[in-house]
Parts: structure tokens; sequence; C-alpha cells
């Protein structure tokens, strides 16, 4: 027979349950897959090119809305690469809410990835666990920013909103009773044998394959590469924390999960030491904090907000570029800002961790069964509108 | 007229007809079906920390639910889709869910309460047991999708991985008993021990193997939805979708019955109760319980498990299942000797 | 897990002073007249068109294996399309600490540069976006389809400046 | 680094075994779900819900509408008076005052902070229905006539939701 005769074309999305906004179209040989290629693009919103008609202020609830799960990590990519362009730096405790809020968010974006690749495998168990644990952290954001995932809780100079009343204690019990979870994720999901046939040995992502395609994240971590920017480049509160970065060597499915399953056990050991260590003090910039109108202060102080001065609507970065990079929770992100002065960036980059992962699936698809799609798929935590932003 | 009522009720009453029509045959089938797929959903949402069916009868948390999917299933349009072989399409479902229930007709409900008798009741089940799935192959086929063709060839490639270390596995107690009747399985059980305290091994491979044919978690390979979104059943909609999702869940239905009878004593222990009636109910309910503790069983799988792949499941039946069945064989004669010394 | 320590001597891996960075590129690129700045703690480093993938090669041998991003930059005042590499390292933890821009500028009207994707892989999907979105022709990139617009879309390239974006206004 | 127990059926069985346990134990665990419409979880303070507008004391400074990232917050203009007519001040020299299109609002907050009279306020109200695009959209009357609120068939049960080592969230009834 000749190949056109045994080998099946599968389209797989976007009208497919687990295929997420786009399409996979795989080869298929019988019960095997002979080659995959991921067609993107489905969800693409022109971020980069609506960025450019918008103030810099404005862009930050744009930006948040591609990467939604994971929306803290990016809003923080962005503004510190506007900071960088502005020349200004945020107190250190705007600095150390913002560890926290970003630590917060790859625990609840990381539950996210488990959950989803829980259901890819069937386990509507790990599913439903995993988002319910997503809203203890939720819920805590929520009280802190005021909105459940869309937070634009960074701005240019600082944070928007300093600790409710009562936050530590509640965080503490969440964290407990997350750490109390743990073990039975294990038992059912993560050691559950019909889990571990699934994934081990599945999709392996060699070392020099996963530097050669400039792989990102967890995925990256996976495969033996202890990279992470919080260590490499720390940015934030991070140089004052204590913590490993979690890396696997085997570079498969299992092993991917298990990193992030690491690193949500990292994040509440940082989230620990944020709330014991966090220092007081203003939490916007002091030239910021003085265009406020005097009689705003004591509001302020009562309800721990801060009020936006003008300025900041209008910021007009000096003439120049400037290029950010920050762990987002799938991996890591690069913003890249170039000014010409106006009150608009001339040109923004977004590069997500999604996009920088896509080439996994023609990578990583290949010589496996047609059921290792979903399980190779969601071991990755892809997320199609943060690819295609 | 009393005349004519005692003698619909004289017919009804007879096993001839109560048997296939009402139970263990269809009416109770689709009692069951609609009362298990209410609790699998119900138990999965329990351990997955949430209410599941709620609002159709809220007081019994929802628990005519499915009495609703039914009444809207009927009322949806079948779509048959251009492209495919409509003969195939429309007639695979309907008997895709009879082979499922035919095997019922087979299954005794008391000592003097059968269809029939026959030497080899036991074969005439598990025979008619095995048709069902040659149909999810048909409805494969049919429907010209390249989902539920590939759905469909999982389907082929599990029947001779499921049924085969099935039969060996009924048969292992059939060797145990010296029979192949149902009833007097059941008769022996009471004189001597359940089966499954008799051999337990057959009665574990048994359990995982119905898990298997009837597409199960963690066997729930043909429908697999994050892979092939409904497998054979794709492109099916409305009453007939309805068919194919119940007929695993009626095979499932006869598959624990005659693991009751197999490995449960069947009807016995009998309460000692008498009332009118009570010679055919009290023998049925026992009987009924017994297998629905069965389902029960089968269904909460969903809340534990992933799914396994095809070629794990197949290794699982060929290397472990279909060895441990031949075993068990050997178990049963094992402990025959050990019961005439 | 047992890269724990691994991990934590590269956190702790001196950072190259300022200017150390420089000279190494200065060194690297030796030869294909590079201009090299650095402002805001980012180095950027500037070749002929010409010159982009040879650079890319030695910088490729000096450690920086993998690219972070592309990104075309269209700058129709001055008849250019600035096209940037944004490349760091991933092994090698003096290098990782920088982003270096690997730049240089094409003729708008005919943008046509050799693809890097030989040089690093990583650049595959990157380059294919900023050939939809900029109109840049990487010759012998492995993948003629388009990333994100849709197959049948003709017209400017979204990025391009004179491709205007409509914005209901604020009083509209 | 792969575990080599996992090669042992034994351990493999143990882990079939753990595996339907942990799911037996939380037959008994108690539900996370709200049931919705029936019960409803308060918010906390500060919540970014729908915007109350204060119009007394609005400078109609525009700023709100300026920083808004989605343009939902515009400005209109307020009847203006036919010159030589006789009106009240107000219609002679006309104001500006913001009006606001929910169907685009992405509720971040910023014209709220931004507003240096404090004239816009969050209220913690997230879930209005509406039956129409054209009823969310609230020009400056409407829109001071104070935040649309959520219809009810019955009155719903608040539950305030607390941390709880245990479950998570545990949900308290508010009142």
């Amino acid at each position: 027979m000749s190949e056109e005769e045994h080998v099946l074309e599968l389209l797989i999305g976007p009208q497919h349950p687990a295929s997420g906004h786009m399409r996979l179209v795989a080869k298929v040989d019988g019960d095997v897959v002979v080659s995959l290629r991921p067609d993107i693009g489905y969800v693409h919103r022109t971020v980069e090119k609506l960025a450019e008609t918008k103030n810099y202020i404005q862009i930050i609830p744009l930006i948040e809305r591609p990467p939604l799960a994971d929306t803290a990590n990016h809003n923080l990519g962005y503004v510190l690469a506007l900071e960088r362009l502005l020349g200004i730096e945020a107190p250190p405790r705007a600095q150390w809410l913002r560890t926290l809020l970003a630590e917060m968010t790859r625990i609840h974006s990381h539950f996210y990835g488990l959950g989803i690749h829980g259901i890819m495998l069937g386990s509507s168990t790990a599913f439903m666990w995993a988002f319910w644990d997503r809203e203890i952290m939720i819920e805590l954001a929520q009280r802190l920013t005021g909105a459940r995932l869309t937070y634009s809780y960074m701005i240019p100079g600082g944070v928007r909103r300093d600790l409710p009343p009562g936050f530590e204690d509640e965080m503490d019990k969440a964290l407990r009773y997350l750490e109390r979870r743990i073990p039975d994720y294990h038992k059912i999901f993560f050691d559950n044998p019909v889990t571990r046939a699934r994934l081990e040995g599945v999709g392996v992502l060699r070392r020099e394959d996963a530097i050669r395609l400039g792989i990102v994240g967890p995925n990256l971590r996976a495969s033996g590469v202890p990279y992470d920017v919080r260590k490499v480049d720390p940015y934030c509160a991070y140089p004052e924390l204590d913590f490993n970065v979690v890396t696997r060597e085997e570079g498969d499915s299992l092993a991917r999960m298990m990193v992030r399953v690491g690193e949500i056990r990292e994040s509440i050991n940082m989230i620990r030491q944020i709330l014991k260590k966090m220092p007081d003090g203003p939490i916007l910039e002091e030239r910021y904090l003085k265009m406020i109108p005097p009689k705003w202060k004591e509001w302020m102080a009562q309800h721990r907000r801060i009020k936006l001065p003008a300025a900041l609507i209008s910021l007009r970065p000096p003439k120049g570029e400037a290029v950010a990079r920050v762990e987002a929770a799938r991996g890591e992100a690069v913003y890249y800002i170039v000014s010409d002065g106006s009150p608009k960036p001339y040109r923004f980059r977004v590069v997500s961790p999604s996009i920088r992962n896509v080439v996994l699936f023609e990578h990583l698809i290949r010589n496996c069964r047609v059921a290792d799609i979903p399980a190779i798929y969601g071991s990755l935590d892809y997320f199609p509108p943060e690819a295609d932003r | 007229m009393m005349g004519l009522l005692e003698w619909i009720l004289d017919l009804l009453l007879s096993p001839w007809l109560f048997v296939p029509l009402i139970y263990p045959g269809l009416i109770s089938a689709f009692a069951v079906l609609l009362f298990i797929i209410w609790f699998e959903r119900k138990l999965a949402a329990k351990v997955q920390l949430r209410y599941g069916p709620l609002y159709v009868l809220k007081r019994l948390g929802g628990a005519i639910q499915l009495v609703a999917d039914l009444l809207r299933y009927l009322f949806a349009e079948p779509i048959v889709p251009d492209q495919a072989d409509r003969l195939a399409f429309i007639f695979g479902p309907i008997l895709l869910f009879a082979s499922s229930y035919i095997a019922a007709i087979a299954i005794p409900i008391s000592y003097d309460f059968y269809a029939f008798r026959s030497e080899i009741s036991l074969l005439v089940v598990l025979g008619l047991n095995t048709l069902a799935p040659a149909f999810n192959l048909v409805i494969g086929w049919g429907s010209n999708n390249k989902f539920g063709l590939i759905g469909g060839l999982r389907e082929g490639f599990l029947i001779t991985a499921d049924e085969i270390p099935m039969f060996v596995s009924a048969l292992a107690m059939a060797v145990l008993y010296g029979t192949m009747d149902l009833v007097r399985m059941v008769e022996l059980q009471s004189e001597w021990l359940w089966g499954i305290a008799l051999n337990p091994l057959a009665a574990v491979t048994f359990f995982v193997l119905m898990l298997l044919s009837t597409s199960r978690f963690p066997f729930e390979i043909v429908e697999a939805e994050s892979e092939i979104v409904m497998g054979p059943f794709t492109e099916y909609s409305g009453i007939l979708y309805g068919l194919t999702m119940g007929a695993s869940y009626v095979k499932l239905y006869v598959l624990s019955l005659l693991f009751a009878i197999l490995f449960l004593g069947g009807w016995e222990p009998l309460p000692p109760l008498e009332f009118p009636g009570s010679w055919l109910i009290l023998p049925g309910a026992v009987l009924f319980l017994k297998a629905l503790v069965i389902m029960c069983l089968s269904v909460f799988m969903r809340a534990v498990y992933p799914r396994y792949r095809i070629d794990q499941a197949l290794r699982l039946a060929w290397h472990y299942l279909f060895p441990a069945s031949i075993l068990s064989v050997f178990l049963s004669l094992l402990v025959l000797s050990g019961w005439s010394i | 897990m047992a890269s724990k320590s691994e991990s934590q001597v590269q956190g702790k891996a001196e950072a190259a002073p300022p200017g150390e960075i420089e000279t190494l590129l200065g060194e690297v690129l030796e030869g294909l007249s590079p201009e090299i700045s650095s402002a805001r703690g980012a180095v950027s480093v500037k070749v002929p068109p010409d010159r982009l993938k040879e650079a890319a090669e030695r910088l490729k041998a000096a450690g920086f294996d993998h690219v972070k991003a592309v990104t075309g930059i269209d700058r129709p005042d001055s008849g250019e399309i600035e096209l940037v590499y944004h490349v760091s390292s991933y092994l090698d933890p003096r290098l990782s600490k920088w982003i270096v821009a690997l730049r240089t500028t094409l003729p708008r009207d005919n943008p046509e540069t050799p693809s890097l994707y030989d040089v690093w892989p990583s650049v595959k999907y990157h380059e294919m976006e900023q050939r939809e979105m900029l109109g840049i022709h990487f010759s012998g990139h492995p993948d003629p389809r388009s990333l994100l617009l849709p197959e049948s879309y003709e017209g400017v390239p979204p990025l391009r400046k004179d491709f205007k974006v409509k914005v209901e206004g604020i009083n509209a | 680094m792969t575990d080599r127990r996992w090669s042992s059926p034994v351990f493999r069985l143990k882990g079939h075994l753990d595996a339907i346990l942990t799911g037996a134990k939380y037959l008994i665990t108690p539900r996370a779900t709200v049931r919705y419409p029936e019960e409803v979880i308060e918010l906390p303070e500060g919540y970014r819900g729908f915007i109350e507008y204060k119009k007394d004391i609005c400078i109609s400074c525009g700023l709100c509408a300026t920083v808004c990232p989605a343009n939902a917050m515009k400005m209109y203009v307020e009847r203006a008076a036919e010159p030589g007519e006789e009106a009240p001040a107000e219609e002679v020299k006309p104001k500006r005052y913001p009006g606001i299109n929910y169907t685009r609002c992405i509720f971040c907050g910023f014209c709220v902070d931004v507003c240096p009279t404090g004239a816009l306020e969050h209220v913690e109200t997230h879930d209005v229905a509406y039956e129409d695009f054209n009823s969310m959209i609230y020009p400056p009357g409407e829109f001071a006539a104070g935040p649309p609120k959520p219809e009810f068939d019955t009155p719903p049960r608040r539950l305030r939701p607390t941390m709880d080592e245990r479950r998570g969230i545990a949900y308290e009834p508010a009142d």
C-alpha cells in the first residue's frame, strides 16, 4: 500500500473536546501518529497592534487578557519593562506585594494546568479538584486586588492596593489547606498507576532539544535545565527569597507535571516567607505619590488603596527601548517596548511562554499513539490564547 | 372482567413473558439504566466536592434527571449525516441496544422461575453477551467519521481481548461447580460457599473484564472523549445517541447479574419472609440488590481513574488477565481436589 | 530536584560586570562591523544585514543558545524595517544574565533576510509571525504557512505602520 | 530518577488501592459547591464591581474617560441651550459628564482610582443580567441614578467565605 492509502489525516480541533482554540493536524497510521502540525491563530487578538493605539497604562488590562490564568506575572513583566523605560523603580513594599501576587497566580495557574491535564487523561476528579483548589488562591487574590483574575494590580511605580486586614491569617489557613490536599492528589491522580502508565516515558523532551528549540518554563526544567528567570535575572523580591528551582531529568510528560506540583510547593513556601518578611512603607513611587492631592492621603491609608495620579494616564517615556523578562507560570515571558517619546508605544512586543512552547507539538507528538496526543498536550500546559495573543 | 385481568396477570407472570419483558429483561433494564447513570453522576460529583444532577426533582437529589434527559433525547432530531451508511447508521444503535439486553433472557431469578433452564445457560448468557461489540464496529464504520472509525477499530481490538478471558474465568466457575446451569450453580453455592470465596481470582478477573467490556473507567477507551470525541458515536444525536449510550450500561447490568449468580450466591440467602408474591419478589430483589452493588462499584471507578491507552488495556488483558483466568481454572481444580479430600 | 545545588550555584553566579559583555561581544563579532551599545541594562549589537547570519553563527558558538524573541519594527520615516533578535543562553550563567539584541535594518520595500532557523531552531515560530505581520521574507525558512493570520489574508501586513487600526474615540 | 518501585506489581496494586480508598474517603467529605441563585457569595470589601456615580461632585474633568482602556467610559455633552434661549446656567455653558457602556467595561477600576473627587466608586455587585445590549449603556443621567442591582426570584442566602484549614473555603451565612 502506498503511504496515502494507510495514513489518515485527523483534524483535531478547533471543534474538539480537547483541542483548545487551535487545530492539530495529525497524520495517523493505525494507532500511531506519524506527524502532527499545530495550526494556531484561532484566538489571535492583535495585542501588539492594539497596544500601539493605547496609552501605556491602558495596555495593562490588554496584556492580561491573553494569558488568562496567569495574569499577574504578565502584568508584572510589562510593568517591569515600562519602569525600565521610565527609569523608575517601585518602593520595596510594592515589590514584595508584586511578588506575593505573582506567586499566588503561579499556584492557581498551575492548578489550572494540572486540572486540564487531568481531564485530558479522563480523570474528571483531578479536573474538578484542581479547579476547586484554584479557587482558594483566586478568592484571596480577589480580596487583595478586587478582581478574580484580571487584577490589573501592578502599575508603573507600584501597586494599586495594600494587603487587606487579616490577610496573613487567612492566607496561612489557605496554605495549610493546600498542603493537606497535595497528598490526596498524589493518591488519586499523580501516583495513580493509570496516570503513571499514561505519562511515564511519553513525550520525552531531551535536554539538548529543549535548549535548541528555546523551550521555557516547567517544560524546560523538566528536561533538566535549571533555568528560571527568578534565579537568573532576579526581579522584585526574589533575590531575598529562599527557594529552589524544581527540575527533573526525565523530560517526559510525568516530569513536566511533577515539576508543576513541585513549583506549587515552592510557591507555598515563598508566600509564607513573603508575608513574614514584607517591609512596611509606601506602595507607590514617591514622585507619583506626591502628585496625589493631599486630601486623599487619609482615605488612602484607611482603604489601603491608592489613587491614580493623573500623570500616570499619559505617561511619556523617553525615546528608547526596554526589554524585561519574568518567569510567568507557564515559562519565561519577554516584554519589549520601543518608545518614540509619545504617550503610546511605537512598537510593543509580547513573547509569551506558550508561543515559545508551541513548537513542542510537532516535536513531541510524533511516533506516539493517538491517545498520547491529549496526554502530551496537557503536560505542556499550553494555552492557545496566550500563544496567539 | 376480573377473569380478563387475572388472565393478563397470569400471562405477565408467566416466566416466558416476565423474564424478557419485565425482570431481568427490558423494563427493569431501562429502570436500572435511568438509575445507574444518575447514580454514577452523583457518585463522581460527591468525590469531586460538588452536587451533580440536582434540579430535576430536587427533593430526591435530581433523581429523575435521566428521565428528563431521555425525554430530551426523544424529542431531539436524530441527524443522519449525508455521507453515512443510512442502514447501518440507524439500525446500528437499535441492534446494539437489543444485543446488549438480549442475554438477560437466559438469567434465572429463582430456583423455579426462569424463561428456560438449560444445561448450558451460562454459555448462552456469555455467548449472547458477546454480540454487542460487533455493532459498535458497524456503527463506527457506518457513520463515516474518522473518529468513529478509530473508535470502532478500538472496539474491534478490545472484543477478543476482553471476551476470551471473560469466557475462561466464567468457565473456571463452571469447572468448580461441575455444571453450566446457572440455577444449579446458585444451589451449590448455598450448600458450599459463595463463588467469590471459593475462587477469588476468577471473581477479580471477571470484575476487571466487566469494566473492560462495558467501557467503564479506567477502560473508557472506545468513547475516550478527549481523544476521539465520542468514538463510534461521534455523529449521533437524539434518541439514537441515547441508545448507544445506554447500551453499555445495559450490558453492565446483565454482566452484574451474571456476576451475582456466579460469585455472590445469586438469590441466596433468602430472608425468611412470607407474603403474597414473595416466592418471586424476594429472590428477585436479593439478586437485583447484589447486581446493583456490583454496578455501583463499577461506575464508582469513574471518580477514581483516568483512562488507559488502548495498547495498555490490551497488554493488561492479554498479559495479566488472560493468564489470571487460566490460573483461575487451575485454582478451581485445586479447590475441587481439596474439597474431595 | 537533584539539581538543587546546581541551580543555587547558578543563582549566585556573578554577573558579568558592565563592560565585560560588550567586550565579549566585540571579540566574538570582530570583523563584522558591529555597533555595540548598551542602555537600561540591555545590550544591543547592530550588524549589516549581509552579516546577520554570520553574526548569529558566531554568537551561537559563543554560547548564546536560544532566541527569546524576533521583533520587526517598521520605520516608514527612514524607509527601513529594523529586525531584532533577542538572544540569550540557558546554560552559561554568565551569559544568561543578559539579553542581547542582535539587530539589523532591512529596506522597507523589499525586506529579505536569510532565516536564522539553521542557527537557532528556536526562531521558527517567531520568524513566521514577523513574516506575516511585517511582510519580512525569511529566505530558507522551512515552513511557508501563515501562523496567526488566516491563509487567505491579503493586504498590508498588520504591524506595518500604514495599517491603521480604527478605534472608537472616547467621545464617539 | 524514575521511581523503580513502579515496576513492582505489588506496588502498583497498592497504588490502585490508595486511589480507590481516597475516592471513597471523599464520599464523606463536605461539598464545595455554592448553589448560586439560591446562595450568593458575599464579595469582599473593595471588590471591583459595577460603578456608582455621584454626579453632584463630578467636576467634568474627563480623566475617567481618558484612562478607560476599553473606551467604555465616555463624556456626554448635556443638552446645550440654543443661542439666545433662556435656559438654566448649566445648559448655556454645557458641561460634559461621563456615561458608561457596560458592554465594554472590563471592571479594571482605573476610572474609580483616577477620579480626583471620588465621584466614582465600585459597588460589590457583578451579577446583573440584561436582556439587550442597549440597556447596558448608561448615559450620565441613568449612570447617576445608581448602579444596577441583580434581581432574584427569591431572596438568596448570603454566604461569607472564610479560609478553612480542612475545607479550603468555608461558606458561612453572612447574617
